[in-house]
């Protein structure tokens, strides 16, 4: 009948306005600046460098093996490789940059690195006032200790840590038995030719 | 004494205005400046009706009378101006000097 | 005079001017960046052109140099607005080319969250189709009231809202965090009491049938051969769903019904994507309860250097908005060699005109609003 | 001569003139108005409130919307703007015969200088009432004047709407 | 003069005891001013509050809470939208007809606070006691149509102009019903004169018309055509377009734009004290035992309850066609409200008792039939049922 639907619709905005002096579900905002929604484990935003230790960049994991650079989709990530002074290469980025202006924060970086060097960060508060130079982040920059690692993602930073653990004693064990190998080598020579 | 001044008055001014209607009906090339001139028109004859019932002699017949020339004359309008969207809607224009007499 | 408008001398004096119009691409109610130029003749629409093109990307070019791996960012920005089952399609495709088997874990987790992003999609058609009815925000504000509780389980699990990035060939990229089932599980559970209250807000409320009913109407032959899919079909009386036909990944083992309309209108359109999200919400129901555990991806599936053998595959899905669908093209090399998108919004759009011929502005409007398009998957 | 009712007379003429002379249509039509609220303020100086409000309802209200929905509904007709009517000699022949015709009606009236009552007389709406359904011709006239505003309405839609087959469509 | 009626006349007695330091020729004038001043003070703080209680009420809808950085809760926010009104530059169209551009807001203004010298706010509280009040009010209201055309046709821009002609339109044909649903009243109370009509519904609540049946119907016929005229909730078509036209402000910005705005709700608050008078019995008190409560709080009561009910039918309610709205006046409405004057007089010239059936009986045939006649085609409540697929 004419204005009964009216009626039910007008019903259900009263409804809403009661509800949001009672229940939180009708009232969810947040005021930003005082309060903040505690962002989840898994949030993602810019990634960063994690190093061990507790100076940057001695500590830093990154190998400068390049493979972020290359999977990169959108290509934002620029490494150049330290070269000491007989110009060898040395398992460290002399230069590490990435434009945070081009990058979409999809994680693959952080996905596709072997060595766990790059993990995504979950800060948001990025507003500067320089939008060429001030985006593109410099190693020293993204450098953020494995301890900040625990701190924002706690569950997968002790998932990382575990199987690095697990790697360096495999490694351990791996030069053990080569050592012992090569012992065992070296031995018989001294005893076949004494 | 201002009575009868203003009453010259009243009358005067009707006269005017009948006089700006006329310069409407006959000075002007487009339909809706005459309607709007016979408005004037209708205007002061009114306003003689209301002048003398005030001033005059207060029989309420000029009242009425008044009540009933405003009624038709709206009722005119309407008509006069439906009339001038008809013809634009066939002559495309609304000089009256371009339009031709009915029998054509 | 204005610029972009101009008016067209009829040919015949009797009739009133063609005024001739273009909406958009800034209009407040075209869904993003679109224009319709609109040849209106007093009240009623004579001819109604879309020009849309303003957000092309080149995402299939550029598909074709990134990795497999590379491109599946870029597919969460082709319907910005169900990101997870735009990286299902292509998932399929790519299976379909590298052939790994997806473990059973990681099936029901797809199943989840693109049911999940099915009820995100009809929360936000709902509230934009009402808005450009006039309703002054207030059915957008409680759809999103909805929304945002979904899309804090997508960032719970993948790490971002919209752009979640969560799929891999042969599975997901991580395991369900903790607790975040039982999440889901609040959610399915209030989400009942909003679409009843949405419902007594708005589908007796007399103004919205006057506005909704009757206007737009996309008849079946129409849909069928302009290749219509998804709830524009649905609403139109052709009873179509890729979930049934083709029963893809493991929808066969869920039994949930497919709303069918009978006339085809902006009411009906409207109308089908309510009860679909009732249907949403029973598959998910099941899903939660038989999820078993187990890995979460092929262990012989490689996401990085993947180079599937040469030979070409077309993965579709039912997505919220239609059949989306991926073709894909190897020969063996680490991209593909053709990538070609499907895209449900562009096919559903080339009937704009038809529906809205005779009506009057504000009915194409309606109409425009009711078949559900985003920009970005039509313009690609 | 009151100062009042002088500048509503002021105020009548110079818009009725100036609603005559002007070039534009949709200034006319507001002068126009202009000059039927001056007229409405002048009944109700002198003492005829209802006709003074029934004058700005009808006059104000409608007549002169109407007025201007016809400039606009011919706008692309009168859009050739006629030249400035007041160099145009015909319209000076017009005001030629205007002025003496109104000159010869002011002249006669003016000679007549015989108010009776000076006190304003009273007439409550009550009273109007009363007047238009008692006596016989005035109930005859208003039944008449009835009938004829409904035909003119139902007349000039007629008139103005267009053609049936135009309207058609527009949805349900 | 007990305490009570001390407060309940205390404006007057503010009026006697200012106006008393003037010499004896000007004190009319001043008496005049006084009220006239009364009148904008209260009604223009009055809008500044239902603009803060609109965005507020809208708010609290759409759960969520409204205005609240500004001052306390937010009560300062009218007052910031005023200073930034004020401040902002004032932008006229280059080829704008700037006398008519200039003067439509003034146009709009100047009826939309003429019409509240008729309203009585309280016990021989009003600014004009005039015998025609009623007619007044709708003469005065009528030319505010002209002040949209002159701002449709002064920005020089075809939207506007055609968002103005539509907006006339729908306020030339809601006025129709308005006029006649208040004329049941007049024919009720036979008398035009607004102190009169309340003092004809003393008594209590059971005396008001609104609780008769023609009442009750031209009740609600007043509140459609009072939303339609002051193009709000589901007819706001002119302003919000959300199609094709943005309606005749457009062009407008700075003070302008804000006169438009305090037009309309002073237009709104008018139309809501008229419909109080004329239905809810003014300043009277539901009880008479509640008559210790001052009039006029009663009046600013009942206009806040039409406030509210102007908010929550605008955050409900989606927009009407065009063609829907103007076929929603013209069918459903005059009819109605024709019939209801039959009505009102069976009900004046019978005793109370035969014309409650004949007229509920009539009324609701009335209604029924005219709303299926304006459904058309559509089945009945466009219920509609949906099968599934096999």
């Amino acid at each position: 009948m004419l204005g009964t639907g009216i009626l039910r619709g007008l019903k259900e905005t009263a409804r809403n306005v009661i509800g949001s002096f009672r229940e939180k579900d009708r009232l969810p905002t947040v005021m930003y600046p005082e309060e903040t929604v505690k962002t989840k484990e898994n949030f993602r935003t810019f990634p960063f460098l994690v190093y061990d230790g507790d100076h940057a960049m001695p500590g830093l994991r990154c190998v400068s093996c390049r493979i972020c650079e290359k999977e990169c989709p959108p290509q934002c990530i620029f490494i150049i490789q330290e070269r000491d002074e007989n110009n060898k290469a040395v398992k460290h980025p002399r230069v590490f940059d990435i434009d945070f202006s081009v990058c979409m924060q999809c994680g693959i970086c952080a996905e596709v690195c072997p060595f766990d060097a790059i993990k995504m960060d979950n800060i948001y508060e990025l507003a500067g006032e320089d939008r060429f130079t001030g985006l593109l982040v410099d190693k020293h920059r993204l450098a953020k200790s494995n301890h900040y690692y625990h701190q924002i993602k706690p569950t997968e930073a002790n998932e990382v840590d575990g199987r690095l653990a697990e790697d360096k004693r495999k490694a351990e064990e791996a030069a053990k038995a080569k050592a012992a190998a090569a012992a065992a080598k070296a031995a018989p020579p001294p005893t076949a030719a004494t | 004494m201002n009575d009868a001044l203003t009453l010259n008055g009243c009358l005067i001014l009707s006269a005017l205005l009948f006089g700006i209607g006329l310069v409407a009906v006959f000075g002007r090339r487009s339909a809706i400046l005459v309607l709007i001139g016979i408005e004037f028109m209708l205007n002061a004859a009114v306003i003689n009706f209301v002048a003398f019932w005030r001033f005059a002699h207060p029989s309420s017949d000029g009242m009425m009378f008044s009540i009933f020339a405003i009624a038709v004359a709206a009722a005119e309008a309407g008509v006069g101006l439906a009339l001038v969207i008809a013809l634009y809607r066939h002559r495309r224009s609304v000089r009256i000097d371009e339009i031709p007499p009915a029998s054509e | 005079m204005i610029p972009g408008v101009s008016i067209e001398e009829k040919t015949d004096p009797l009739q009133g001017q063609i005024l001739e119009v273009s909406m958009g691409p800034h209009h407040p109610s075209t869904h993003g960046v679109f224009r319709m130029d609109v040849k209106l003749d007093g009240e009623r629409i004579v001819s109604l052109k879309p020009v849309f093109g303003y957000l092309h990307r080149n995402h299939e070019k550029i598909a074709e140099d990134v990795s497999y791996l590379g491109s599946i960012p870029y597919t969460d920005r082709l319907d910005y607005l169900c990101s997870l089952t735009n990286n299902w399609a292509y998932c399929l495709a790519v299976e379909k080319l590298s052939g790994f088997e997806i473990p059973e874990r990681a099936e029901y987790i797809r199943v989840i969250v693109g049911e999940l992003t099915r009820l995100v999609n009809h929360t936000c058609l709902m509230g934009f189709f009402v808005q450009d009815l006039g309703a002054m925000g207030t059915p957008l504000m409680y759809a999103f009231r909805e929304r945002e509780k979904i899309l804090d389980l997508f960032e719970g699990l993948t790490g971002a809202r919209m752009m979640c990035n969560y799929m891999r060939f042969g599975g997901v990229r991580c395991d369900l965090p903790v607790g975040w089932i039982d999440e889901v599980k609040k959610v399915i559970a209030a989400f009942p009491r909003f679409l009843d209250e949405f419902e007594s807000l708005l589908t007796q409320n007399e103004i919205l049938i006057a506005r909704a009913q009757g206007v737009g109407v996309l008849s079946k032959e129409l849909a069928i051969n302009a290749g219509i899919t998804g709830p524009c079909l649905r609403a139109s009386g052709v009873g179509h769903d890729l979930r049934k036909v083709d029963a893809y990944s493991i929808y066969s083992r869920f039994d949930f019904k497919v709303p069918i309309g009978a006339h085809g209108d902006c009411y009906d359109r409207f109308m089908i994507r309510l009860l679909e999200m009732r249907e949403s919400l029973k598959i998910l129901d099941q899903a939660i309860a038989a999820l078993p555990s187990g890995q979460i991806i092929d262990p012989k599936a490689k996401s990085r250097g993947l180079r599937p053998k040469a030979g070409e595959a077309y993965g579709r899905i039912e997505a919220p908005k239609g059949e989306l669908g991926f073709y894909l093209i190897s020969e063996g090399g680490p991209s593909p060699y053709r990538y070609r998108v499907r895209p449900p919004s562009l096919i559903n759009l080339t009937v704009l005109e038809d529906m809205c011929l005779g009506g009057t502005v504000a009915d194409a409007i309606a109409t425009l609003g009711s078949i559900d398009i985003v920009l970005g998957e039509v313009d690609r | 001569m009151s100062i009042p009712f002088l500048i509503i007379a002021a105020v009548i003429l110079a818009s009725a003139w100036a609603a005559v002379s002007l070039r534009n249509l949709v200034h006319c039509g507001l002068c126009a108005a202009l000059s039927f609220l001056a007229t409405g303020t002048l009944y109700l100086y002198l003492n005829a409130e209802f006709l003074g409000l029934v004058q700005l309802m009808v006059y104000v209200g409608a007549v002169a919307v109407l007025i201007l929905f016809t400039v606009l509904l011919t706008r692309p007709a009168t859009e050739a703007a006629d030249a400035v009517p007041t160099k145009r000699p015909a319209f000076w022949k017009g005001a030629l015969i205007a002025i003496t015709v109104g000159g010869a009606v002011a002249s006669c009236l003016a000679v007549y200088a015989a108010p009776k009552a000076s006190t304003a007389p009273e007439l409550s709406i009550q009273e109007i009432g009363r007047l238009l359904t008692a006596s016989q011709q005035n109930v005859l006239a208003l039944i008449i004047v009835a009938l004829l505003m409904t035909t003119a309405l139902i007349g000039a839609l007629l008139l103005a709407a267009p053609a049936e087959e135009d309207t058609k469509g527009g949805g349900a | 003069m007990t305490l009570v009626e001390r407060i309940d006349q205390a404006p007057l007695l503010l009026q006697r005891w200012a106006v008393s330091f003037f010499p004896a020729l000007l004190q009319p004038w001043v008496a005049m001013l006084i009220s006239a001043a009364a009148i904008i003070g209260v009604f223009a703080s009055l809008f500044a509050l239902s603009t803060l209680a609109e965005r507020k009420g809208l708010g609290r809808i759409q759960n969520r809470p409204g205005p609240n950085r500004v001052g306390p809760f937010g009560m300062l926010q009218p007052l910031a939208d005023g200073i930034k009104m004020l401040i902002k530059e004032d932008i006229v169209p280059l080829r704008a007809d700037k006398v008519l551009h200039f003067l439509a807001p003034i146009a709009l203004i100047v009826p939309s606070l003429l019409v509240y010298s008729v309203l009585p706010i309280g016990r021989n509280l009003i600014a004009m006691q005039c015998q025609l009040g009623v007619l007044l009010f709708f003469a005065i209201g009528a030319s505010t149509e002209l002040s949209i055309f002159m701002a449709g046709w002064g920005s020089h821009n075809k939207y506007s102009l055609l968002g103005s002609i539509r907006a006339i339109a729908q306020m030339i044909s809601y006025e129709l019903p308005m006029v006649l649903a208040a004329v049941t009243v007049i024919l009720a109370t036979s008398s035009l004169d607004t102190v009169n009509i309340v003092e004809a519904q003393a008594g209590g609540f059971w005396a008001w018309h609104a609780f008769t049946p023609w009442g009750a119907i031209a009740l609600l016929t007043f509140f459609i055509c009072a939303l339609a005229e002051s193009n709000r909730a589901p007819f706001d078509l002119p302003e919000a377009e959300s199609e094709l036209i943005a309606g005749h402000l457009t062009e407008y910005s700075g003070f302008k734009y804000a006169l438009f705005f305090m037009a309309e709700y002073l237009g709104m608050m008018a139309i809501s004290g008229m419909a109080i008078t004329l239905f809810l019995g003014g300043w009277q008190a539901p009880l008479p035992i509640l008559n210790f409560i001052p009039s006029w709080m009663w009046f600013f009561g009942k206009l806040a309850c039409f406030v509210v009910l102007f908010i929550w039918i605008r955050g409900t309610l989606p927009r009407l066609r065009a063609d829907q709205l103007m076929n929603l006046a013209w069918k459903f409405l005059l009819p109605i409200a024709l019939l209801n004057i039959g009505l009102a007089g069976l009900w004046v010239k019978s005793s109370g008792w035969i014309a409650w059936p004949i007229s509920v009986i009539l009324l609701g045939l009335a209604i029924v039939g005219l709303g299926r006649l304006l459904r058309g085609s559509r089945p009945r409540g466009g219920k509609r049922i949906y099968r599934y697929a096999d």
